[in-house]
């Protein structure tokens, strides 16, 4: 199959900065990507559990090219992660479909 | 019912012991767990509850005595002034005796000016069980529920807007992608918490007016499940406590400060909202039962912590969840169900002359 | 009652109140989220409560009056015929009038034949409570419930197969992995909805002949919780109407004629249902009470938009979940609500010589 | 009642109905599923009340006859023993007979030692149905449920400890990093069940005490819900039931002699459970109602599938999940509430000399 | 450690079809695979949210060779994704344990 | 942004055993960690479903140097992996936050 490698970008982190998060990649152009909820973790800011109190982690992945990675994680990291928990990483995956 | 009696029945109410147990499993590491979805139906299911009781009680009430419409009046707005004083003060006493940050101080102005949803459901049930129990007497006309928004929402909004100045001024206020106030307001007002208790008061108005018989049919249900649903629900509530008490080792030297204010400070906001009830029912006789002051102190004294923490995690990224929160849960919650409910019931019975 | 009476009490009873609550949320874009597994709890529950009520209450029936089983017997039949007529020229108008693809107009045949259980939720709160406010009269024998599937299968069924042979004759069938006609007919008759009912009515129904004690003390419990359930229920269909609502841009053009359809419709198939019920009330006397019309209107006229999605979405993966799902959920159902329930039931009123 | 009576009224109750439609959903690869968080909120609720009803009825019944309080330590006692030699003897059976491992034995000898709430849950549903039936005579005191978890832990830490050391005898205890007694007795006293059920009687009974007024109330809510939680909960164990059924595969040639262990055994053990009890009921007159002894053969009958799988994974990872888990929950569990309910119920009311 | 260099074959997809989808899976001799459910995610077709109507997305992950990788991209993708919403990637991994 | 490369570990394994599991990891020093709950999925140890009875499976991924990768994937594998159901595979991330 002719597969084209890619970036996939994820973004761990809290439930209540969900919708801003997703409004800010939507704003580099972004128009696909897939969330999890309900993650529990530990890091930095201690531990994530999924209880109704203090939320849960979410995890956004986007799949896309090098430059718009680079931008989704230069734009949540320093709009967000300063006072919200959370960790950005990308790995490469080769997108088979479409 | 004497003192005694009073207090013993509201300590071994089973709502109360089951917040008891509830800490208790998280301290003895107990493998129980109550899913996520079980906990936001429990938490819908009783500001549904409360929302719908308020809004068929207040249009009965105003239907039987329109005089009463003016005593709603006036104790909403005694609760839009109580929401602001109890803010701005509750940040006053955080920094000045407890020492916090302007963000946490403001963070807890939020939370303790705020309503807690599981504090009036405790109260609501006490006030409905003793009018039960004495038909014949004027004790709760059960539309004080409809109070909740006021306090609710201008405490929230009133901490938020003062503590983002009181951070500008500072010059330490986040340099991350800001919130504007039209969000701030927007969280507030259509939060789950009274967005879902408003709806419900509407509804609850309105079917009680236009459709009677099925009004009367819809709140058998949720009158019948309150006290179940209320129990486990505490059950919740007292894991989600017991998690939270490690993080007040956070608060290191503030630790005795915080917690006695965690503890007296609602006490003061519940006898202050009794006061002002008291006043009302001078000025205005036969509006308020000794149960109405009592859940309005329920309103005035308890101190937010499944809706201030959304509202004040998003509005205020600044301020430390592990200071709010275990103040709020762990150790205000309880002293207000153990401490505070028997003396404001105490006070109030007595001010209106039923021992 | 008087017509306005009906009207207002059904217009603001608490279920239909807390629909539009549901659409309002979504509107105002509140933080409110019912969680998935509450959703499914609760449809749960009146699939179960709604099958259950009809079994026992069909045995109860045929006990107490043995020709009511060929009453029973000749509307399964009707449902039976209704449910291939109301498919087919639904498909028919869906093409012809709204413009839509053979694949979408044949998906939308399959919703509009097929039942709602909220739809029929509803009818059997309003029938139920008429009988017993008036306990002397006869009004809803109960075992109407049992017609459901019958309506329900026929008509998904028929929509697929013959949406499927339409397809195949343009050629512009599915080039993909077909589904064939015994998955088709699996996943139409165990389909989570169709099952559960069939299951509690027979359930229903062999409790109440051989352990009526027990099936009384079970049926207490849903009836209990039913308007309550179906009032929660209401909130959560009315948030997923609005999610529905933006997607009816994809409509275009077809827009205007879409509302029309989806909106008048159902009215049309509604009031054949009630036609048809009329017609046995006739010739059978003593077997149907106009709650039992009213009910089975609420059978024919009612769209569905939880089981019908999912059987199209697998078995019609042509047709655009877009295009029927908007249709059914934003635009029938709430018009159903409020138009047919009180288009019918003062029809069936007046029918039936009450008014 | 007839016996034959007994046992059609037995077998058509909704809750048992319900079972065989969850096993039938499965078998026909319906697409209805139970949320998880559904089935949990729901075994919680059995707890719950359960133990709710049970701590406050003991309450009730040592104050009425202060004399009761010997018969209920007794039949604890009784109930420490039971679980240690059901447990012993079960190991014994189905290692000789069935030819089970050494750890799949032991194993087992935890599962049908230790007490199965959903039947003890059918149990108490039957007694209480006959006491309500039948006001006028003794049949259920309501507190054996207090008796659940003597026999529950017993049973299990009789398992687990011998099962180890059975298995360090043998030199096939797992080298992987190995869990130690105190974590053993941890789990198995702070699981889910027995603890939540264990904290219920607590609450019950000083509710029941202090604030019987508030008990009544929440009872209320738990009696008035347990059948319909039940019957919806016995749905869920009948879908896990079949989904374990093919895993009975992998028991080869052992099957035969597997199935009729499975189906006789626990018959067995539930009949010495009465006679147990019989012998208490000679010794001391008055205190135990035929319902009493039937409740106690649904714990000592029973056999765990909720609880013991969940510590014996944790345990005792050497045996094979799919052998103790079909034989509890598809063999042994449908056996008992079809035949041990009935032969049970018929043993009691004989030796009482009630039919 | 002796780790085997793999291919993960990851499938978000419409829960509606995932039966069949596993079934064409194990048709082409895959005996182990992992699903999570309840992801929400945004693509060509628009907004997945995870609610009862429209459905959710599911995820669907193989560790295997790349011969069979490549099998399974090419089955799933045509006979399932033309009509459902779905997408296929590939990434590497090395199986550490078994 | 200057990432660095970093090696993910993810265990699969069986809910009962998450907290020993956990242990574990924080005895090797690892301080931060996501799970990922509700998973269902086939193995050698035959289907594992998310359900109430035989419980469901759960995700660990820790983002850590090789070093403690290794050490991770050996003290998992050797303590729990004989009796209870599990994988344990590693890939390739770059860290770009923190
Ligand atoms: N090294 C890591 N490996 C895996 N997950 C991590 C790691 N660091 C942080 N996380 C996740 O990211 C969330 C936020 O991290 P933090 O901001 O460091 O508290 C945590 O709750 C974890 O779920
Ligand atoms: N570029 C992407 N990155 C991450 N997830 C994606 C991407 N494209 C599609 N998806 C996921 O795959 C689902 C189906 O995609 P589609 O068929 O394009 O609608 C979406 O709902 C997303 O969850
Ligand atoms: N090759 C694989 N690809 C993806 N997931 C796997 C694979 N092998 C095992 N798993 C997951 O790991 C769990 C335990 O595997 P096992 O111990 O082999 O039964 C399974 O239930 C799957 O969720
Ligand atoms: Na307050
Ligand atoms: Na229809
Ligand atoms: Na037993």
């Amino acid at each position: 199959m002719n597969a084209h490698t890619n970036k996939m970008v994820v973004i761990i982190t809290e439930f209540s900065i969900k919708d801003r998060v997703i409004n800010t990649i939507e704003g580099l152009g972004v128009k696909a990507y897939t969330i999890e909820s309900h993650l529990s973790g530990r890091g930095t800011r201690g531990i994530r559990d999924d209880n109704v109190l203090l939320g849960e982690n979410i995890k956004i992945s986007v799949i896309t090219n090098i430059d718009i990675a680079d931008k989704i994680c230069a734009a949540v990291a320093t709009q967000y992660l300063k006072h919200y928990a959370g960790i950005i990483y990308t790995l490469d995956v080769e997108m088979m479909h479409p | 019912m004497d003192i005694a009696g009073i207090i013993l029945s509201g300590l071994f109410a089973p709502a109360i012991l089951f917040f008891a147990l509830g800490m208790l499993s998280v301290i003895v590491k107990s493998d129980m767990v109550i899913p996520n979805s079980m906990s936001t139906a429990m938490a819908m299911f009783l500001m549904a509850a409360i929302g719908l009781g308020g809004g068929s009680k207040a249009v009965k009430a105003v239907i039987a005595q329109p005089g009463i419409l003016g005593a709603v009046i006036v104790v909403a707005l005694v609760a839009v002034i109580c929401g602001i004083f109890f803010a701005v003060f509750t940040a006053k006493v955080m920094k000045k005796i407890v020492g916090l940050s302007t963000a946490d101080s403001w963070a807890c102005a939020g939370h303790y000016g705020a309503v807690s949803s599981a504090t009036i459901a405790v109260g609501i049930g006490i006030a409905s069980a003793a009018q039960a129990q004495a038909p014949a007497e004027f004790i709760y006309g059960g539309w004080m529920a409809a109070i909740y928004p006021f306090m609710d929402s201008t405490a929230l909004v009133t901490a938020i807007l003062l503590g983002k100045m009181a951070l500008a001024r500072e010059g330490s206020g986040s340099s991350e992608a800001t919130i504007n106030t039209k969000e701030i307001l927007h969280h507030t007002l259509f939060g789950m918490a009274v967005w879902l208790l408003v709806c419900s008061l509407i509804i609850g108005a309105l079917a009680e007016y236009f459709s009677p018989v099925e009004s009367e049919r819809t709140l058998d249900f949720f009158n019948g499940m309150f006290r179940g649903i209320l129990a486990l629900f505490m059950l919740d509530m007292g894991m989600q406590a017991a998690k939270q008490l490690s993080a007040l080792r956070d608060l290191g030297k503030k630790l005795i400060a915080a917690v006695g204010v965690a503890i007296v400070l609602p006490q003061v906001w519940g006898v202050i909202s009794i006061m002002a009830m008291y006043l009302i029912y001078i000025m205005m006789p036969g509006t308020l039962g000794w149960g109405d002051a009592f859940v309005f102190a329920t309103i005035g004294g308890g101190c937010s912590f499944v809706t201030a923490p959304a509202a004040m995690r998003i509005a205020m990224p600044e301020a430390n969840p592990s200071i709010y929160l275990p103040m709020s849960v762990a150790l205000t919650f309880p002293a207000n169900i153990v401490i505070g409910m028997t003396v404001w019931q105490i006070l109030c019975r007595h001010l209106w002359g039923v021992v």
